[in-house]
Formats: structure tokens, C-alpha cells, sequence
């Protein structure tokens, strides 16, 4: 086992797909010269050669939608969108021709697409630059979500990702680059739809993904002092979503808390708490209840903007309510 | 308008062009009538008056390339040799239809063919046609990609993107503009501040033509002769503007109160398929009684083609459930 | 009181805002020589010129961009996307400029546009035309959507929505509109996030919004049959979302069932059912449950899209379950 | 480069033109050092290099003239008059800030000096720019709109959706394209297949220009008149193309590891700042004194400003939730 960045995670699952696949690419704004804005693709370019480290202008809907159709060519494509934000500009190709096109085609066409993209604030960049969209595209039947929240994982879903032959919107967070864990020496991948029991408890289920994970993991210490056991569930990808683990989860806990970063109003934790209703409604010892981002556009003004983002004590105040 | 004839052609590739072009134009009549019974639904975007555009650019076509167009989308299709009767059920929503009856009128289908749809967002094809010819250029393929367009769709961002990125790498693609005048009820020169549409392409360095006899399906043809050599020699991309008229509505719903009757008629004299078929008769390489025999041949196709989309069944309510992953 | 269909009622405000105010116009594709692909503003160009009723270049972001720069000038524009498919296409100005620009500005800035689109499927247009996409604007701070279900709440609150400073999204049903309903002859409005009792009852909630409220009301209808009395509340702005309303019919009825068109998966129902556990989970006599649209890109086939849209027999069913 | 001077100007105010650009000057370079202490956070993307640009088609303007531009958007605002505590202020994410620290470096906003922001996601403020301008002609006034965008903005849909828009509607509004060379760390020539970026507009039927010496704040101030008078004269859009170089990274968080320095020191021996200082003294026009009077003073403006900032309060919690709706 090797102590891996989540960066570092990321680069070795691109190299990988870039030694063993010539039909692999990557391609994106600054991914090549400048070495992809977070790093991730640093050096790609001397080593694998302009051809294949394709470096775009800045037209999100043209090159994404350029990677798309290398992908229904059979190619398999891996498309960075700089960040989460700038898909907007995208989202047309994404939702109506990458999402769809192999049903519109009765099943003949596939979009063996990866499209990176980084999400979440933290980092002082204000209201355009700090979103967590990730939750619209969880929701476009068609697509793939992935929402890796450490480096192990971020490797072995990365490689399900490029071997899928549907289009996958990898989704990573900005402030877990930096964060290392234990990456195992042998090959592994995991499923997507497989939610990992990131911590087992008693008491409550947390619910989480990306960088909400640690968040509530740390969240989970802080309830050792009160005495609450808290389970905490990774979903790891939200489409497909695994809604057995945290059912069953729930089923003995007997509570529920689900905790994101991006606005609480009408995000993915609403999908989650719909699903427990409707499967583990028996078991509620209290209401599901959720942490979610602060429904403002993000400050820049930092002791602003960290009100904006859920915290440990937060997460911890929240399940203590149920207490 | 010329009445000479293409000479390199044989004569029964001529009349197979005649015929083709009728097809498309029974199609479509016969598809309206159904619409109007009930049997088709959705928006039908009809592409009577434009038939010399589709067969004079897709006729010169190899097997391996591919074709990606918009919603207005028949007569490329049956002009590419998709199955008539598979694109009626497609109309009909049958499991037999072209896309299994999920895609319907604007979103015929057929990868074998290397039909690579009608896509109904106006603009958007436009990328995915880019990268279809990226992968051919990476792979080093020389077969191409045809993208049709439509005037309106030229004022969408994702037409520049496209321009500049298929120029910048210098892909294998052919855009081909049919200039119908009017993207739904707006006129050309109300929409785009440069109404000589081929130019836009010409300044990102995409060669580019303007095809003023649209309705001429040698004219058309020769055009894109011209473009499929430049794109295969390796040149890059190409832009062919094509002059022509749409003689119905924007789709079955549109009531056309936008354009007058004597700026129709004009248009009307220039039939595509009247102009052919003229020529065919003058240069006395058809006759009347074989024009009949292919009117009568085509009408066959087409009523079999509705008798196989009426008899088709339904798709199955599970299959509602297939074909969103693969 | 006069009868009006839900066109007539927003062809009403319509010409009302262009009557009061030389500062709005109407701007989109085809709204005035063509006169609306829905016949909204047929005869509009003729009646109030072509500076004021102006067609556009199918450029949605170009367009929509226009009408947010005009709003921050001071006017009082009414922009008009055929569907809310295309505002897939003028996302970004949507989401970064119209929502953010007066957050980002300390206040400088108001938007006081509307923007006009529409939702919703069953017209036979397949998957890139028949999405219910409202949700996603919803969650988007410093923006309000309006679903109005009827001709009467359509004149009110498009009325509020001229008069609103902010940026309002305002989505009308495609097949609404021939739908009739009485409109109030005395000048009236509807404040946003108010939502209406359109049936009360006693024995469950049925939330909806847009056209799922007459279907709403029709299984309120089939459920008199099994003695189950039913309560249907018209959200009538998803945001502001008027919480009150629904939690106080569910602090009586104890029992929930969302309704909505779109993709049931992620849907806007989330957010209710999570409001519910959050605020009535006492309440509860059962889960809060939902009939949303098939997690699928819609297909073209009658048989098949049917299959897709909530039926007033599937929400009717789904109350059953409750007892 | 020319050593003369633009003779229409008064003393005064051709030294105004080197103080304001010292003042962004030195702006930045404190705003580079506080940014290492981490009083500043987020993007933090310099102007300079670049000063010759924002003084000299700001100078010009009128009072009742708007200004929309990028995320580099600390140059225009001081060229605009803006205040420069409250510009560093916003920077420190205080309330005294511009922009209340709600938007940051990439979002200034002053209304009341018609400064209607920083926009931040590329490409986003040309629609806007249309918009206001569109505002403008509706009114019958005859102010106009000046629109900053950066070579790599050009690629984007939005900006020929916004060409096409103002062009058609021959609105008051200057396209200021700062064509630096590089979209971060992407040459102008491997993303754009035009890489001569007015003529894209040109071909939109934009009147357009490209001024070479963008270094050179008189050349700049001369083909700003030109384009000034072009709009206000109700000609519609205009687009002016300046030649310019970022000394900087793209931003504090840039390696610059995509260009050499062979490549840069050219660029640095034209210093907007020191050209113009040089041509000053060599017309007689200002002493050495004179001018070390002015990098005084501009220190003290700045120094002040520094403190203002350090002293500022940040918002209050409770302002988290104002100024999300009218
Ligand atoms: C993004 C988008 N905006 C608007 C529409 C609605 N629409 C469908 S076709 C059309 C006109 C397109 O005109 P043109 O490109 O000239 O093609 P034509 O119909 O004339 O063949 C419009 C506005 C759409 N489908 N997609
Ligand atoms: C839509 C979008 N895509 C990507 C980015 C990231 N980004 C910020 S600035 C920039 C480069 C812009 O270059 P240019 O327009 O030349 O302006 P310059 O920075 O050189 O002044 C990029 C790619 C963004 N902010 N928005
Ligand atoms: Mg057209
Ligand atoms: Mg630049």
C-alpha cells in the first residue's frame, strides 16, 4: 500500500488509461502547455505528445461536444471541464447528446465519455467559480456521477469510468487535491453504485459525498464525546446511486442525517431523504434531516464564505438534534 | 438555369438521382397525410423543395463516412439509402422504426449506414460532427463527415466553436449549409448580421463556397465534388453554403403567415425535381412512360412503407427501460 | 368573471406590461413576425411595433444575455425561450449573471427581467424536447420560478413577475394552454410564494405544481371513491417555495404525496419531502411519498411516453398505499 | 515606437495619464505582496503590462458611459476613477469594498461610475455589454458601452452570438478586445484558426480595428477617438483589437512555465509606463522630479489604501443573506 494524494490517485488512473488504451485522449483547456489548472495533468504533454494531450480553446460546448463524438467513434475520450462552473456552458451537449443519444438512437449508439471536472468552493474564488452543480447532472438518466472523495477511491472509480461505455462525469473537489490515503499496490476498481461504509456506527447514519466525507467524518469524532456512534456512508457515485447500503444503514441507526456543500435548497440530499422515506420510514426514529451549503451565491469575503460551507460542528449540531 | 446535363454520370445513376428524389418527396407527402390522421405526432419538419440538396450531396458519399444532420432530417436519410419502410415506422413510433420508434421524426438514426442522426437542439450537431471527423483524422481514416446545417443555426455560439475547432485541427468534415431562407419564420437577413452565410466560416479559415442553384441537383453535386476532393486530399474542413427553399412550413404546426405567396411562386417554378426530370426528358435520356414507371414504382415503395409501419407493433412497455445505458 | 384559457390569461399580462410600461419589450425567437411558436404573442408585432416585439437570432445565450443587460440598465424586458430545453443554452447567463449580479455587486445591481419559457412534455417531441427542467432554476439563489397551473394564477402571478425587481423565470405548460379556468375581471395579483389550497380535504396532501395540478385534482376525484379525502396544494412558485402551506396541510391530512412531471429521480419533490421530515415528520402517519416522471429520456412512441407522465390513476394509487 | 505626443492633450492631463497608470501599477504590486501574506485570497489575476490599454480608451470616456469587463478588471477600475481603498478593500474582503467583499478581484462593480463589473466566467460579460447597449438605442441616448474581452474570450459561442446581436441591431457598444498573446497558458495561435481576432468581428459586419502599439498609451487613446466617434456618430458597434502582453503569470497561482524568457524580455522593454515617461521627459514636458513627485504620491494613495483596507471590518454574518434579492 502506498500513501497517495487524491492528485496523485487521479494521474496514475489517466496514465494508466493513456499506456494501455492509444484510443485514449485527454483533452481541455490548459491540460497540456500549462499542465491542467489544479496540476492534475502535469507533464502529460511532454510524455504522451500534443496528439493526445489536447490542449482547446476556451469553448466548452465545442470541445466537449468534440469529445462526444469521438466517443460515439469508438474512441474513449477523457474531457476535462476546468471547473464544475464552466459546464454550463456544455450542458446542451451533455444533456441532450451525450445523455441521450444512445436512447434517441433505439440502442445504437454508445458514449464512451469521461468528462473530469472539478467542484466546490473553499477557496475564496466568489459566486461563479465556487458551485457544486454535480446534483443537475445526477439526475439526466443516460449520464454516469461519479463524486470520489479520496484517493483510493478516486483511482478505482476512475478506472470503472474509463472502462464504462456510457458517458461518466467525474467529479472532483478542489480541496481534496493535497489529501492522501492508502491506495492498495494491486490492481482494483470499484463498481460504481457500490456506497462504502466509511465509518461503521450505531447511532445515526451520515450520509455524505466528496469532500463532505472527511467533513463528516470528523463530524463522527466530535460525537464520540457525546456518546453517539455514527455511521458514515460514502454514496461515492450518486448516478447510479446505491440506496442499499444506506437504507440498511438506516434500518440500524434508526436516524439519518445527509450532509453536502452545495445549496441545501432543493439539492441531491432531498433524492436521499425522499429514498429513506420511502424504504426505511419504519425504522425513523426522527426525522432525515440534512446539512447542506448556505443558499447564497458564495461570497468572496472569506469569515463570510466559510458560513457558506458545512463544517464538522455543524454536521454534529445537526445530528445532536435528533438526540 | 442550365439544362445540360452532368455527362460523367451514367444514365441510371441519373435516374436513380430522379428517383431518390421523388421518393423523398412521396415520403413526405404521404407522411403528412398520415400526420394529419393521427398516426404521426411530434413536430414533422418537411424538406419538400430542398430534395436536390440531400441527393446531390449524399450521392457522391463512400460507405465509411458518416453523416450527422438536424431534425429536418428525411431526405438525408432515404437519400443515404435508409430503409423506407424502417424510416416510415420510425414516423409511426413502431419497434421497427430506424430508432426503434424512441427517436421519431427528428431523430432518425442509422450507425450502419454511418447515420449518425438528427439532433434536434438547433446547433448542436454541430460539435459532435467535429469529432466524429476527430477521431477519423486521429486514426488516420480519409473518409469524412457531412454535417447539415440550417441558416438559423449559424447564430448559435456552438457554430463558431465548431468552425474554429474543426479549422485549428484541420479535420475531415463537411459542413453543408442548406440556406432555405428562413429559420422558422425569421428571415435570414432579420437574424444574421452577415446574410452571406459562408464567409463567417471563410474567416476562421474553413474554404468555403456559396452554391447559388440549390434546386439543380448537378449544381449541388459538383459542389460537393469539389468539397469531398479538397477534404480528402487532407486539406480540412470545408464549407458549402446551399441556396434553396423550403416550400412547406416550418413543421406541420406552422400556419407560414410570415411570407407571402408571390415570393413563393418563384420558388415553386424551381422544382427540384420538375428541373430534373425536364432536363432528363429534353436531353432525351428518360422518357414519360418511364417517369411514370418511376412514379408508380416510388408510390409502391411508399404505400408498402406505410402498410409496414401501420402492421408494426408498438414497442413493449419494458422497452422503455433499454437502451439508456449500454 | 370571464373565462380564459391560460394563453389568453398570459397574452393578458403581456400586453397589460406593454400597455403601462414603454420600457418593456418582448424578445425571443419567432415571437413576432411567426407570432410565437405557441401563439402566445400572436399579433403583437403589428399591434406594438417592431422595436418593442423583437425576433432574435436563434442564439439563446446572445439573446437572454440581452435581455439581463437591459434589466440592469433600468428597463423592464420579457424574454421569451421557446422551451426550457433551450435555456440549457443561456444556463450561464442565467445562473452567473442574471442570479449573481447583485450579490457579487454588494447590492448595486437589480435584474429585473422575465424571462418566459416552457415546460413540460407529452406532445410526442422526444427526448431533448419534453424535459420538465424548472427544478434545476429553482435551486439557484437570487433567482424566482414561477409555475402557475391555471389561467387565473398565470395573469396574477405574471403580473407580480413584471412587477418583481428581481430575475423571474417564468414556466408555462405546453399543455396548459388551451386549459380554461374563471379570471377575476377586478385587477388582482398573486404574491410569490404563496401557495393555494386548490381542493381541501382531510385525509392526505397532494403537492404539486404546473400541470400535475389538475391531474392532482382528477386522482382527488378517483380517491372519493375509495372515501379518502383529499387535500391538493398548487405550489404555485417553486422559489420562494411557500413551506407553510403544505406543512400545515400535512400537520392536518398526516399524510404527503408530491407530484411532479420531471424525471422523478433528484426531482423538486425531494426538496418537499425533506421540508416535511424536517417540519411535520411528527405529523406523519406514514412516509412522505412521491409520483414523479420515468427516471428516462423520453421517447417519441405514444405507448412509450405515456408511460412517462404522472397519471392521475398513479397518484391516486400511490395515496392508496398510504392506507 | 513614436516619441512624440499627442499634441491635443494638456499638460495636465497627459500627466494624469501617468499617474493613474503608476497608481494601477503599484496597486498591484502591493495587492501581488499582500496576496503572499494571505490578506488577499482567491484569483488574484494582474494588469500589468498592460496599463497603456484601460488609460488610454478610458480616458476618453464620458460620464455617462458604461464599462463591463473580465475578471482582470483592477486596471479599468482605477482608470475609471474608481476609488482605490475601496478597491483594495474589496480585494481584502472587507464591506467598505466596492463590491461590499462580496465579489472579490474578479468582480468590481461601481454603478454609479457606470463600472457594471468584473465578469468572471469568460466570454459571460458580452451579452451583458449588448444588453446595456441595447438599453442605450431603445432610449435614444447616446452614451455607449465600452466591453473588454481577452483573446482567449474570443472562442467562446457567446461572443459572435454578441457580435451578430449588435452588429444586426447596430448598437452603441466598443468591443475593447486586450489581446495579450495567451488564454492562461494557451498562445493565441494554437486556439484561435483566425488568429487576427478584429477580423472576426469584421466579418460580422462590426467595423473593426487592430491597433498595433498597445504599449503606447497615445496610440491606444488615438484609435479609441476613432472608435468613440465611429459609435456616437450611430454607426453601431465597433471593435478595436489591442496588442498587448501580460508580464505576469495568468494569475498569482500561475508556474508561467509555457513561455521563455526570451520570449517575455522584449515585451518588458515595453513598459507602457516607462515609454510614456520617457516621452515626456524628452519633450520637456516633465522632470525627473516632477515624476518622482507622482511615484510618491501614488505610494501614498496606495499605502492609504492599504490601511484602509487592513482597517476595514469584514461583513457582518447577517450580511450573508443580504443582497440576494431586490
Ligand atoms: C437551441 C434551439 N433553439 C430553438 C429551437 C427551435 N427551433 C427548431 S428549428 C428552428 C429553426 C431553425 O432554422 P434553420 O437552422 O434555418 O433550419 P431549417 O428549419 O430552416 O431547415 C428553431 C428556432 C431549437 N430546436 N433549438
Ligand atoms: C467559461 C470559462 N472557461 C474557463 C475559464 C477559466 N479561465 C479564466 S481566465 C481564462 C483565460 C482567458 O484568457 P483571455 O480571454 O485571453 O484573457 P486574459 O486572461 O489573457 O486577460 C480561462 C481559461 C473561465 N473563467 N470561464
Ligand atoms: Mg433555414
Ligand atoms: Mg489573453
Amino acid at each position: 500500500m502506498a500513501q497517495l494524494t487524491y492528485r496523485d490517485a487521479i494521474r496514475a488512473g489517466l496514465e494508466e488509461a493513456l499506456r494501455s488504451n492509444p484510443e485514449v485522449f485527454i483533452m481541455g483547456e490548459d491540460v497540456g502547455a500549462y499542465g491542467g489548472s489544479y496540476a492534475v495533468t502535469k507533464g502529460f504533454m511532454e510524455e504522451y505528445g500534443e496528439e493526445r494531450i489536447i490542449d482547446t480553446p476556451i469553448a466548452e460546448s465545442g470541445f466537449v461536444g468534440t469529445g462526444i463524438g469521438a466517443a460515439i467513434a469508438g474512441m474513449s475520450p477523457i474531457v476535462e471541464i476546468m471547473t464544475i462552473n464552466f459546464s454550463l456552458l456544455a450542458m446542451d451537449q451533455i444533456v441532450h447528446i451525450a445523455a441521450k443519444a444512445r436512447y434517441m438512437s433505439g440502442g445504437q449508439i454508445s458514449v464512451p465519455i469521461v468528462i473530469r471536472t472539478v467542484s466546490g468552493g473553499g477557496n475564496m474564488l466568489a459566486a461563479t467559480h465556487s458551485q457544486s452543480l454535480e446534483g443537475w447532472y445526477a439526475r439526466v438518466p443516460g449520464l454516469k456521477v461519479v463524486t470520489p472523495s479520496n484517493a483510493a477511491d478516486a483511482l478505482g472509480l476512475l478506472r470503472s469510468a474509463v472502462a464504462d461505455p456510457n458517458p461518466v462525469m467525474f467529479v472532483e473537489h478542489s480541496l481534496l487535491y493535497g489529501s492522501r490515503s492508502e491506495v492498495p499496490d494491486e490492481h482494483y476498481t470499484i463498481p460504481f453504485g457500490s456506497a462504502r461504509v466509511a465509518r461503521s456506527g450505531a447511532d445515526v447514519s451520515i450520509i455524505a459525498y466528496l469532500r463532505r466525507v472527511p467533513i463528516s467524518l470528523q463530524a463522527a469524532e466530535l460525537l464520540e464525546d457525546d456518546g453517539i456512534d455514527a455511521e458514515v456512508i460514502d454514496l461515492r457515485t450518486l448516478l447510479p446511486l446505491d440506496t442499499q447500503t444506506f437504507i440498511d444503514s438506516v434500518h440500524k441507526t434508526n436516524r439519518a442525517v445527509v450532509v453536502e456543500e452545495t445549496w441545501e435548497f432543493g439539492g441531491f440530499a432531498g433524492e436521499v431523504i425522499a429514498q429513506i422515506n420511502e424504504k426505511a420510514f419504519d425504522s425513523l426514529d426522527g426525522p432525515a434531516l440534512r446539512v447542506g451549503g448556505a443558499n447564497v451565491p458564495t461570497p468572496y469575503s472569506r469569515p463570510l464564505e466559510l458560513l457558506t460551507i458545512p463544517t464538522p460542528e455543524m454536521v454534529a449540531d445537526k445530528v445532536r438534534s435528533l438526540f | 438555369m442550365s439544362t445540360s446535363i452532368d455527362s460523367t454520370l451514367p444514365r441510371s445513376e441519373l435516374l436513380t438521382m430522379l428517383r431518390t428524389m421523388k421518393l423523398i418527396r412521396r415520403f413526405e407527402e404521404r407522411s403528412a397525410e398520415h400526420y394529419g390522421r393521427g398516426n404521426i405526432g411530434g413536430f414533422l419538419h418537411l424538406y419538400i423543395g430542398e430534395e436536390a440538396v440531400a441527393v446531390g450531396v449524399i450521392s457522391p458519399l463512400r460507405d465509411d463516412d458518416k453523416i450527422v444532420t438536424h431534425y429536418r432530417d428525411h431526405g438525408h436519410a432515404l437519400a443515404r439509402g435508409m430503409d423506407t419502410a424502417a424510416c416510415m415506422a420510425e414516423l409511426f413510433g413502431k419497434s421497427t422504426g430506424v430508432s426503434g420508434g424512441k427517436g421519431g421524426s427528428m431523430h432518425f438514426f442509422d450507425v450502419e449506414k454511418g447515420f449518425m442522426g438528427g439532433h434536434a437542439i438547433v446547433g448542436g450537431q454541430l460539435p459532435l460532427a467535429v469529432g466524429l471527423a476527430f477521431a477519423n483524422r486521429y486514426r488516420g481514416e480519409d473518409s469524412l463527415v457531412v454535417c447539415f446545417l440550417g441558416d438559423g443555426a449559424v447564430n448559435e455560439g456552438e457554430f463558431h466553436e465548431s468552425m474554429n475547432l474543426a479549422s485549428l485541427w484541420n479535420l475531415p468534415v463537411l459542413f453543408l449549409l442548406e440556406n432555405n431562407g428562413f429559420g422558422m419564420g425569421t428571415r435570414v437577413e432579420r437574424a444574421s448580421a452577415q446574410p452571406v452565410i459562408h464567409r463567417l466560416a471563410d474567416r476562421h479559415n474553413v474554404r468555403s463556397h456559396r452554391e447559388e442553384n440549390g434546386q439543380d441537383v448537378f449544381a449541388v453535386r459538383e459542389a460537393a465534388l469539389d468539397a469531398i476532393e479538397y477534404i480528402r486530399d487532407g486539406n480540412g474542413p470545408y464549407f458549402l453554403e446551399v441556396m434553396t427553399y423550403r416550400f412547406r412550413g416550418h413543421s406541420m404546426a406552422d400556419p407560414i403567415e410570415y411570407r407571402q405567396q408571390h415570393e413563393v411562386e418563384p420558388w415553386l417554378e424551381l422544382d427540384p425535381i420538375k428541373l430534373l426530370s425536364d432536363r432528363l426528358l429534353a436531353n432525351d435520356l428518360t422518357t414519360a412512360d418511364e417517369i411514370n414507371a418511376i412514379d408508380e414504382d416510388v408510390e409502391n415503395e411508399v404505400n408498402e412503407a406505410i402498410q409496414f409501419a401501420l402492421e408494426s407493433p408498438f414497442p413493449k412497455p419494458d422497452e422503455l427501460y433499454s437502451d439508456i445505458y449500454a
